[in-house]
Formats: structure tokens, C-alpha cells, sequence
């Protein structure tokens, strides 16, 4: 057992750091041009120094080589330590992209690719729709072949930053007599197509992350279809074999918890900081519990992935989601009761915005405690998430309803 | 024995439920909520013309002259359609001069506040989540009082401000004199707006000593009844949406999981009524119990509120996360009750000194 | 609103006060008499003071007058306040006694009544199964009639003090054909037949108040059925509308309550004791909320039966149960991190035993710690409780398996 | 990086199993739970042939010379058994000797204690739950001892007994020289009885400063792979008996209600099992983070292992409240883990004390 990274991957560590403080924040002209275009510029750099993209082909604008998983979360540490503008249009890199490997046609590849990687060509998600939640299979969203054209109506919700993405990727109903999986496409939209409404959802929070994006005979060239027609949903599962090298490191969750600690020692509690009283000395290291049990179940995931022992860390893998959410609703709450009157105001534009927190300030744990609420509904609902565990690895009989 | 509500009650229920259901139903809450005063003029002129504004004035001096519960009950049906009014600080100004107001101090104000002509509110709250009367600083000696207070509800519309300061005391300030400065927080509650108050060399008048702990415990009665209010609706909604969302073939409501979660919901809100009666009953009638049945029902009753928030929240799926869905105007009622004079942890605390434990 | 009992039923308090203090504990040659026998002096003596069974007709040996909810109350309270022995046969005396009322024959009536309700007749309740828990309607033991008997076969389970019970009121399969609920009746079975093998249930902390009773053609008289045969489902839930008048007073768990406030006293937490550390006083406070809620909602009970308003307060009687076990829970959590080292033992056979306790001990503690989790189950399992709380008061879908 | 147990590790652990599963099934435990000393002489001489009295034993001494995450992945086994055996004060008694003791004590002890010729404890816990080293009170000045511990495992049984003095010191006790006086406790959990022993005029050695925290800190991260077992092993009873059990037509297990129940209980366990791995790994190589990642690690899943004991009987129904039914023996070996050595709160005191906050 051995909880350090090792030499080779120390070396990377270093290379990494040293290309990150070498091109961001970057300097001279460069530092003049809109914050977009630098973010471009880095991950072009980044692309060609062999460290953002290591697995895509370089005919495709990837880097072109090998990489594990534990390469991919020193990588990721550190450019996120160094505050770099890596993550660009994460639904385009991680999952369409991955896609396009998989299923595209090589004239797709060659348009989409490499745009999609430098985040020049930004990609929103058209999956979810307002009657298709965790049940995705029931979509209703058409796309009718009209001569050279798929003709689109319907409409589909909880699409990221859809005002500003260049193009959807998104799963329509093209056969509609097929029953529910069978007879959907999936579909490239160019976003400025007329007949295309994207609307900001507003959040509880006053957060604006996510649209409403409306189809009203918006025409789509018949050659945008990855796949073969009616193969969407096979085709849309396609990214998972990606996803192994994305298993999140649970830093996240261990910097909320610091967070989490700085707020209980501003908090005051009986004429003292909040984090001198027992109670919440008590609910501190019992949340601290769950942190720790993530962290260590991500080293675990990160050890058995690398050895290709996937099937050892199972449990791990299905469960991971879940605890999370628990562990966040247990850090919400706390932060509620610690914000005191705090909680009576709503918190500001920069801190209603998802995405990790530069600061853990107390505007950010208002957001914080509502949005954990979504957490328990985004990507597939908590009471989803326990059947999958009561099926899958306890072997418990399925709920007779679905389908 | 008797604990049940008298028909009156009941009565008093009924009106300003179905009063407020016709005249402020959910499309004009959002109205209001994203308006921009958060005040709803006409709604509390009819809630004025209802009574409400003097329920707890004497009626020697143009009120109802009726307890805190009764008072409670309003906040209850208040909560329940997370009605934009100032009904709480007005009723807090009320008492904090009935409890304790000389006979020319209640003479000169409760006429104007059981009428309606002037609104009032309280300013008990300082920076740093100081609710607790021993917490105050602003001072009151003298006839002029400088300081700041925040978390004042109604501001600006208020035209009786009652100030607490050092020592727990309570001054009365006439905020036509001038002097006042408000500042519009960003509140959460759009229902019922929050600002901060400055105030500069403005002529005060003090209450008698004492009444500033009274008030808060009046505070924590009527908030832990209009989260009641809210968590009852709050569970209400998510009921009805869980028979209309269909996923699977089936409304959610089918699903045993849901289902459970809806009657664990009602189980943890439902229950918790007897406690806001109970502890509006010990205001008037049972003094030496009143100030530990007050924390104890603002600490249970608006926690459970909130867990029953979040539930309902949770069991919308993403569009209860939304600010179009209804919900998150419920959610925010109670996330206001909870939080407003202190925290549940802060009562639990309290309850505990209180019961020599 | 007044929460005080009133100066009728302060009278009637100061009635019982005097009459426990002149029979309780007995006196003279009566002190030398065994246990058993004092306690069914005492009871003859409160029936004939129209304390007890108030509302038992005076031919069957009970009071023979009328009652109210409230009087019950008082009546209680100061029994239990003396430390009485008025419960005797509970299941006799409330659950027999009102069926035989309702349902049985007049010789039915002449036979059993009287002396169920002094003790001298101790019944046990024979209704569960192991096949059929939540699920009554299931169960198996049969009784078949041949000539002038039926002949029992079949076990019962959590049959409360089976050993030293006389006769047992059970439900038995008498037409096997029929379905479910259908086929069932309501039998009176001397414990002393040939063919009935009662035998203890040692529960998880050493408690022995439950027994199985095997039965293997044994032999009972036809005579007793009560009801008619393939109706005892409907006989054994005529005793419901009699339980109106026996709302529980509340006054266990504030009783319960103080007992843990006194071992947060005993207890030491970090050299001080327990219920000086913050984090022991907001668990308290916490579970006070709960305590309190269950005391109101009784009060409110108890005034709407008492004005003949029942349906105002069906909310209150569907919760009750489920509420009084999630207090349990939490109750007894904390106790068992209060006991610490304590909870290394088992606990005294005397506390082992069902009941209220006379002090709460450490020992206590420990038992109580462990059967709240019965508390879960007994009298139906919190799952069905929750589907009744669903169904009857949210007006949610029932489940589609049952029946 | 690597997280993840060795070959040997996972050859360890299936040995004990199988060998467990084979001499030590259910009924066995439950005739040793229910016998006259809760010690099965049989399974001990065979576990010590397997080599597990000396794994912690420096090769040198004639003991397998592992680390303390060795020893926790045979208590993992043992919890998911309930196997009685003497395992836990035997481990903790060698790791006292090969921490504190001098070469010559070492020499004198360790080959009898790797070969299984002395059973070793550890008297650690005082009245009124003294558990941590700084609480206890035995004095250890001079040669002979006197004074009383409890909860001490295997009593009698033992040859050699480390007792924990004053300040925290450790001494040890030759149990075959006399003056040692044992009385069996009422033990809850049957299959580890305790004792209480009181020492007169006994000969002790004492070991090097500082050792007796150290063991406190291995015992709990032993407690907390016990608890780990035996919690996994009550999630997959109450999922069997689920499974097995019929009402309404249908395995109660196909209820979404209770399908939902299990899986709440298997995320409650199975994460947990990465904080006794690091903890133990931490013991041995990490001394900084040791002291703090045990108390994590037995508060936590102690803690967690305990809601799943209580939800595995809720889930087997009234039969789980009984004796004849297994679920109480596992229940009983989880209480055991959480109370031992102190409570989850007890050392969530202490972790936050220990992190600074």
C-alpha cells in the first residue's frame, strides 16, 4: 500500500507545473486579448506539449499518445492548482468528442474534433427533455427527414450554457412508431439555426447555468447523424468506456470540507468561533467521516482502474455518486445552520454559478445548500441511483414497473 | 382539558385562508416575489380591512384585543400561501407597545397601527447574527439614538420603527421624523424584503425594561407558525406533483420509495402544530413556561420545515430547482423563518439554559 | 384553549388518589397474601368502586356506567402514579373482553367476562404467524371440526406470556378453500389442552415475554367460536372502535425523556457530565422537539374524541405509532453513546422485561437501546405504517401487489 | 499510488475465511456465544497454526513480522464471522511488547506469544469508561501493582496481561505469578466475554514511555475492521433473509421500500472500509496522521456499522429481535467494536482536538 504517486508520476507532476507557470497566466500581448482567446491559446499549447487530450489521434488535433488514469489526475491537479482555463466545453470534450471517435464518420471527425478540443467550437447537451427525466427513454423531441433535411420540433431542457454553445449534440425521435429506446438519432445542430430558441432556465439560486432550448421546424442537414438511424441511444452510451479515466479525484470534497472548516471558524457561536463549540466540533468530524470514506474510495477506483481490476471496485463505482450527494446535503445543512442570518440574503451572480468555487465565501454556501438539493436529482435521481445498487450489486429483484 | 382551536379560531383561519387564496394565489405571490418592492399595497389594505392589523390591539384601543395564538393562526395560513405581507414586524410593534407602552405611548400608536394608518415594525437584529436582546448595542440612553440594525422587515414602508438596544431595552421611533436611513438587502425571501437601517441622532422613546425578550419570544412563535404553514403546503405540492409527473408509465406517486418519502415528509411537519399552539398559549397565560415553549417551537418546528423544503425540492426533480417552479418561493418562506432571530442550534442552546440542564 | 383537566376532572383525580391510598399497597393478614392474588383483590375492589372497566356491564362484573376519554386518562395516570397493578390481562381485558362484548354468546359472555377482567382469567392473543407478520391475512394454523371439537394444528408466534396464560384468543383457518381474510375464525382455546406446547422466545437482550405455541391436534370444544365461523376477521377487528378510549397519554415518552436527561447527568463526557457538553445539549433539545410534539398531538386526541370530532384529529392517530418509534430511535441512539462502557453488558432480567420501567438504569438503557428496534416492528412494521400514512391521509396510489 | 491490498494480503484474508467458514460456522459461533466461557480452545490452537498469534511478531522472535493492516484485514474476517476467539487483546498485547518493550522482555515474550503458548491481553479500560491512556490511574511506580481494570478480554484464559497505569504507561503482568483476581462480566457480546480484574500486590515490569497511547490507537483501528466485517456480513443477512422472506405475495426484497432500505445500508458500510486501510497503513508508516486517522476510523464506521446492525434486524422483522436468530450475535459483535475503548463521540472529540480545530 502506498498512498504517494510515485517517482515517474512525480516527474510528470513537475513537467506539468513547469509548463503551467511557463503559459498561464499568460503575458505580453497575449495578456490583451479577450479572456476567451487565452483560454484557446493554452489549451492549444497544452494540446501540443502533450498534456490536455493525450489519448485523441493527432490527425484529430489530440495529442496522440498513451495515457492511465493516474497521469490524467496528477495532470489534472495540477492545471487545476494553476487556476488554467483547461476545461473548456466539457460536454463537447468529454462527451462528444469521445463519441465521434467511436461512431463518426471521418468527415465529422475532421470538422468537429479539433475545434471542439481547443474549445474554438462550443457543444451543449440535447438529452433531457421536460417529460424524460430519469426516464430518458421516453423523449419526445422529432426530427422528421424532409429531403435533405431533418426537421426538428420539441424541446429540451437543462442544456448547459445553450445561449452561448455554437452547436448541439443532441438524441431525437426519428421513428416515431418504434417503442422507446429503438427509433432515436442522434443529431449535430448548429445552435444558429433558424428555429432555435434557447432560453435561460433561471435557478432557485438565481443561477443562469442552464437553458431551455425550443425546435420549431428547425432544419438540420441529413448528413449531421452519428450513427446509423435509429441507433441514438446506442450511440449516445458510447462515451462510457471513456469515462474510466474521469473518475473524480474527491479533492473537490475535500476542499468543501476546508471550506466548511473556514466558515465555522468566521461563525460565531455563543460569544466564540462556531468551531470551538462541541456540537459542531461533532458534526464537523462526523461529516469529515464521509470526506475521508470518498477519498479513499476514489484511491482505491484510481489503483484498481490502473490495474485494469475494474470488476474489484464495482461497489466503488456505483456508489459513488450517491455518497456523494449524501455527504454534500450533511455539509449543506451545517452550512445552513452556521450561516445564520447569512442565509437571509441571496448570494451573488458569481457565486450562483456552478463550477468549483475560487472562494468558499459565506454568499457561495447560500448557493451551496440550495444547490446540493440538485445534486440528489442531476444525472439520474437518488432513488435511480438505490436501485441500481440494490439490483446491480446486491442482487435484488427489479422493480417490476420499467421498461 | 381543551386543546383544540375555539370556532372563532377556526373562523379566523377560514377567512384569511380563503381571503388570501382569491386575492393573492400563487401567480400573484410570484408577482410580488419578483416585483420590485416585494409589498403588495392592496393585500394589506384588505388584510387590514379583515382586522388583522389590530388583532393584537386592545380593543380600548380600536383592536381585537385577541392572544398570541390567534396572531399565530394568521402566520400559520400566512406561511401556508407564502402571502407577501408585513403582517410579522407589524404585529411584533404591536405587542412590543401593548406589553410595553406607557398609557399615553399605546394611546398616541395603537390607534394608528390597529386602523392601519401607520405600518409597523421591529428592528431587533445586529450585524453578526446578533437576535438576542443581551447581543444589542445600539443605545438607547438619552432621547436621540444613533446605531445600525439589520434584518428589518417592511423598511422604508414601515411608519413605526420599535428599535432594540443595549440591555434588551426597546425604543420607539416615529420614522416620519426623519433621520432614518434604509438600505435594501438582497433579500432571499422576496416576500418579505429585508433592509438595513442606520440610524443618525433620531429622537427616540423608550419602552418598559424587559419587553425586548418578550418580543423575541413572540418573534420565535409566529415564525415557527408560518414555517408550519409553509411545510404543510410544502408537502401539499409535492404531493400533487408526484400524482401528476408521470415517469415509467406511472405518476411518481406510485413508486413505493416516493411514496415513503412523501409520508415521512407528513410525519415530520404534521406533528410538530401542537408545539406553536402550545407555546403561543404560554405567551398569554403561562409566563414562567413561555420564553422555553417559544425556543423550543422556533428550534423544532422551522427545522423540520426546512427538511420538509428540501424533500419537497427534491422530489419536484430538477424543475423544483428552478426559479419558475413554485416551490422555491415555499422553500424560501421557510429558509426565512429558520433563520430569522436565530438559528434552531442558537434556541436548542437557550432551551437547554432554560431547563437548568 | 385551557390544557389544564378541569375541576370535574380534578375531582375525579382526588377520587382515585384516595382510593389507591386506602387499597394500595394492601395492608394487614392481606400483605401476607402471594402477588398475584393482591393485585386481583385490588382490581375486584376498583370495579366495584366504578374506577375500573367502567363501561362493562355490572351482569358481566364490570362498573357498569359511563366514561370519557378524559376520565380514562385521569384514571390512568393515577393508577400508574400509585404504581397499581391495574393492568392486568391486557390483551384479556382489551382486546377479549370488548370482542366477547360485541360478538360473543350470552354464556360467552357469563363465562369469561368477569374474570378476565380481576385477572383471575389470564389470556393470551393468538394472531401472528411466522409466515404472517405484516401480513395477517395470511396465516396457516387451521382448525377443523370433527363432531364436537375443533382440532387445532399450526404454531403462532410473539404470543405474549403464553406460559402462564389460561386461554388464548386466536384466529385459525377453518375453511381452507376460501381466500385471504375469508375463511378464518375466532377461537377460544384453553392453554392446559392436550397438543398445545407453548414454549419461550428469548429476545435479543435476554427478555423472555413472548412464546411460540405449537399446536398438534389439539382438541376444543365447537362451542367456542366467537362470531360466526369464516367471520373471525370481522370479530377480531370489532374490538377497534372500543380503542378510541384508550389513546395513549404521552406521558411514557416525556417519562422516558427525563430518564435520559438523568443518565446525560450520570454520564461522563471529558471529565464534566455528558449534559454539560454542548454537542449532548442540542441532541437533547433536539429529541425534545419530538417529545413535545407527541405530548400536543395526544392532547389534541384526546380533546377532539372527547368532543366527538375524531375525524380532526386522524392525522395524529395514523402518525402516532410511526412518530413514538422515530423517537425511540433517536432516544435510544443517544443513550447507547451516553452508556458508553455500560453497553458492554446485558442488561438485568428486570429490565430485560417488557413494560415501564420503575427507574431507568443503566441497564435499562441498554435493553431499551436494543428493543426500540422491536418498536419497528411490533404492531405493524413502519413500512406498512408508512403506506397507511400515504394512502389514507396524502390520497397516494396504494400498492398494487397487496391482497 | 497504490491503495490496494498485496497478494499476500488477499491470500491472508482467504485463508482465515475459508478456514473460519469451515471450523467456525454459524451454529458453531452460536454454541460458543451460548456456552459456559464464550472461548473455543480448538479454533484458537488452529488459528494459531495458521500463524495468527504471531503476525505481528518480528520474524525474528518467530512471528510473521506483518504490519497493523495485516492484523485489521484478520479482524475484518473475524467481525464478518462473529468468530470467538481472542484474537484482538492477543494482537494488542505483542504489539505493546514489540513497541514498548525492552530486548530482553521482547526476548522473554514474543516467541511464546507467536507460537500460542501464552494467550496475551490487554487490561486497558477503568470504571466509569477510562479509556484513554491519560484517564488511567493504576499506579505503576515500583515493582508490584495494585489496583482494578475493566472489560478486560479473555481474563483467566490469558498468560500475559500489558496493564495500562498512570500517565499513560504500560506494564506487564505475568498472569501464571498469582494475585490476580478476575470476575467475569454480564457480556453483551458473547463471544468476546470481559472481565473485570483487580491486581494485589502483583509483579509488573513497566514498558517504554509513551506505548500505551500507541496501542489505544491500534486497538481502535482493529475495532473499526471488526465492525467493518461485521457490518458488510449483517447487509448481506438482512438482503438473504429479504430475499428468503414472503409477505404479500412476493420476497419482501421486491419492495421498492425495503430494496431501497439495503441499498441505503451497503452505501452506509462498504465506503467506509478505506478509512481502517489507511489508518492501519498510517499506524505503520505515517506517525504523524496515525493517532488521528485511528480515531477517524473507529468513530466512523463503528458508528456506521451500528445503523446497519439496527436496520439488519428492523429488515428480518420481529425474528431478528430474537436469540435463535443470527442477526443478534452480529448485532452484538458491532456494539461490542462501538463501545469498546471509547465511543464514535469520545473520539470525534478527540480527532478534532488532534486536527486543531
Amino acid at each position: 500500500m502506498d498512498l504517494e504517486f510515485g517517482a515517474s508520476y512525480q516527474r510528470l507532476r513537475e513537467e506539468v507545473r513547469e509548463f503551467c507557470a511557463a503559459h498561464w497566466p499568460p503575458r505580453g500581448e497575449e495578456a490583451e486579448l479577450p479572456p476567451r482567446d487565452q483560454a484557446i491559446r493554452f489549451r492549444q499549447r497544452a494540446i501540443e506539449a502533450g498534456i490536455l487530450f493525450r489519448t485523441v489521434p493527432r490527425e484529430y488535433g489530440g495529442a496522440g499518445g498513451e495515457t492511465d488514469v493516474l497521469s490524467e489526475t496528477v495532470i489534472r491537479q495540477e492545471l487545476d492548482a494553476a487556476r488554467t482555463p483547461h476545461r473548456s466545453s466539457v460536454q463537447g470534450t468529454h462527451m462528444l468528442v469521445p463519441t465521434l471517435l467511436e461512431c463518426g464518420t471521418e468527415e465529422q471527425k475532421q470538422s468537429y474534433i479539433a475545434k471542439t478540443l481547443t474549445g474554438e467550437l462550443r457543444w451543449c447537451q440535447g438529452y433531457s427533455e421536460p417529460g424524460a427525466g430519469s426516464d430518458l427513454a421516453s423523449l419526445q423531441s422529432r426530427a422528421e427527414l424532409d429531403g435533405e433535411h431533418w426537421v426538428l420540433n420539441g424541446q429540451k431542457i437543462w442544456t448547459s450554457q445553450a445561449t452561448e454553445a455554437d452547436m448541439m449534440f443532441g438524441l431525437f425521435r426519428t421513428e416515431p412508431e418504434a417503442q422507446k429506446h429503438a427509433g432515436i438519432s442522434y443529431l449535430l445542430v448548429p445552435m444558429d439555426t433558424p428555429g432555435i430558441d434557447a432560453r435561460i432556465l433561471k435557478m432557485i439560486n438565481g443561477g443562469q447555468d442552464f437553458c431551455e432550448v425550443f425546435f420549431d421546424d428547425a432544419r438540420v442537414p441529413a448528413a449531421n447523424i452519428v450513427g446509423r438511424r435509429g441507433e441514438g441511444w446506442k450511440v449516445s452510451r458510447s462515451t462510457l468506456k471513456h469515462e474510466r479515466l474521469l473518475i473524480g479525484d474527491a479533492s473537490g470534497a475535500r476542499r468543501s470540507f476546508d471550506g466548511l472548516l473556514d466558515l465555522a471558524r468566521r461563525a460565531q457561536r455563543g460569544g466564540q468561533p462556531a468551531i470551538r463549540d462541541a456540537g459542531v466540533r461533532q458534526r464537523l468530524a462526523e461529516i469529515e467521516g464521509y470526506v475521508a470514506s470518498q477519498e479513499y474510495a476514489v484511491a482505491r477506483m484510481l489503483t484498481a482502474i490502473h490495474k485494469n481490476e475494474d470488476m474489484k471496485v464495482m461497489n466503488e463505482m456505483l456508489m459513488a455518486k450517491l455518497l456523494s450527494t449524501n455527504t454534500g446535503q450533511l455539509v449543506a445543512r451545517l452550512a445552513m445552520e452556521l450561516l445564520g442570518d447569512e442565509g437571509l440574503t441571496m448570494p451573488t451572480a458569481e457565486d450562483a454559478a456552478m463550477g468549483i468555487p475560487s472562494e468558499y465565501t459565506d454568499s457561495y454556501w447560500v448557493s451551496h445548500s440550495m444547490m446540493t438539493l440538485g445534486t440528489a436529482i442531476a444525472g439520474g435521481a437518488s432513488n435511480i441511483q438505490r436501485n441500481i445498487i440494490g439490483e446491480r450489486l446486491l442482487g435484488l429483484p427489479r422493480d417490476p414497473r420499467k421498461g | 382539558m381543551d386543546f383544540s382551536l375555539s370556532e372563532e379560531q377556526e373562523l379566523l383561519q377560514d377567512t384569511v385562508r380563503s381571503y388570501t387564496a382569491n386575492e393573492c394565489p400563487p401567480p400573484r405571490v410570484r408577482e410580488v416575489f419578483d416585483g420590485e418592492s416585494g409589498h403588495d399595497a392592496d393585500l394589506w389594505k384588505g388584510l387590514v380591512e379583515m382586522g388583522l392589523a389590530g388583532l393584537a390591539v386592545p380593543e380600548a384601543h380600536g383592536g381585537a384585543g385577541l392572544g398570541l395564538l390567534d396572531s399565530a393562526l394568521v402566520c400559520e395560513v400566512l406561511g401556508a400561501g407564502a402571502v407577501p405581507a408585513p403582517f410579522l414586524g407589524h404585529t411584533l410593534a404591536v405587542l412590543a407597545l401593548r406589553l410595553g407602552g406607557s398609557a399615553p405611548q399605546q394611546e398616541r400608536w395603537l390607534p394608528a397601527l390597529a386602523s392601519g394608518d401607520r405600518l409597523g415594525t421591529v428592528a431587533l437584529g445586529e450585524a453578526g447574527g446578533a437576535w438576542a436582546p443581551e447581543e444589542w448595542t445600539l443605545s438607547l440612553q438619552g432621547e436621540r439614538a444613533d446605531g445600525a440594525k439589520t434584518r428589518v422587515p417592511a423598511g422604508p414602508e414601515a411608519g413605526l420603527v420599535v428599535v432594540g438596544g443595549a440591555g434588551g431595552a426597546l425604543g420607539l421611533v416615529d420614522a416620519s421624523a426623519g433621520g432614518l436611513r434604509w438600505s435594501a438587502e438582497d433579500s432571499l425571501d422576496r416576500g418579505r424584503r429585508l433592509y438595513a437601517l442606520e440610524l443618525e441622532e433620531v429622537p427616540i422613546e423608550t419602552l418598559a425594561p424587559g419587553t425586548g425578550a418578550r418580543v423575541r419570544d413572540a418573534a420565535l412563535v409566529l415564525l415557527a407558525a408560518d414555517a408550519f404553514g409553509a411545510g404543510t403546503r410544502l408537502v401539499r405540492m409535492a404531493v400533487d406533483y408526484a400524482q401528476a409527473r408521470q415517469q415509467f408509465g406511472q405518476p411518481i406517486a406510485a413508486f413505493q420509495a416516493v411514496k415513503h418519502q412523501l409520508a415521512n415528509m407528513a410525519l415530520d411537519i404534521d406533528p410538530t402544530r401542537g408545539l406553536f399552539w402550545y407555546a403561543a398559549h404560554a405567551f398569554d397565560h403561562l409566563p414562567e413556561e413561555s420564553a422555553r415553549a417559544a425556543a423550543l417551537a422556533k428550534a423544532h418546528i422551522t427545522d423540520r420545515a426546512m427538511q420538509v423544503a428540501r424533500d419537497a425540492i427534491e422530489i419536484h426533480g430538477g424543475i423544483g430547482m428552478t426559479w419558475e417552479c413554485d416551490a422555491q418561493i415555499w422553500f424560501k418562506r421557510a429558509l426565512f423563518d429558520r433563520q430569522w432571530a436565530g438559528t434552531p442550534d442558537t434556541h436548542r442552546a437557550r432551551l437547554a439554559d432554560l431547563g437548568g440542564w
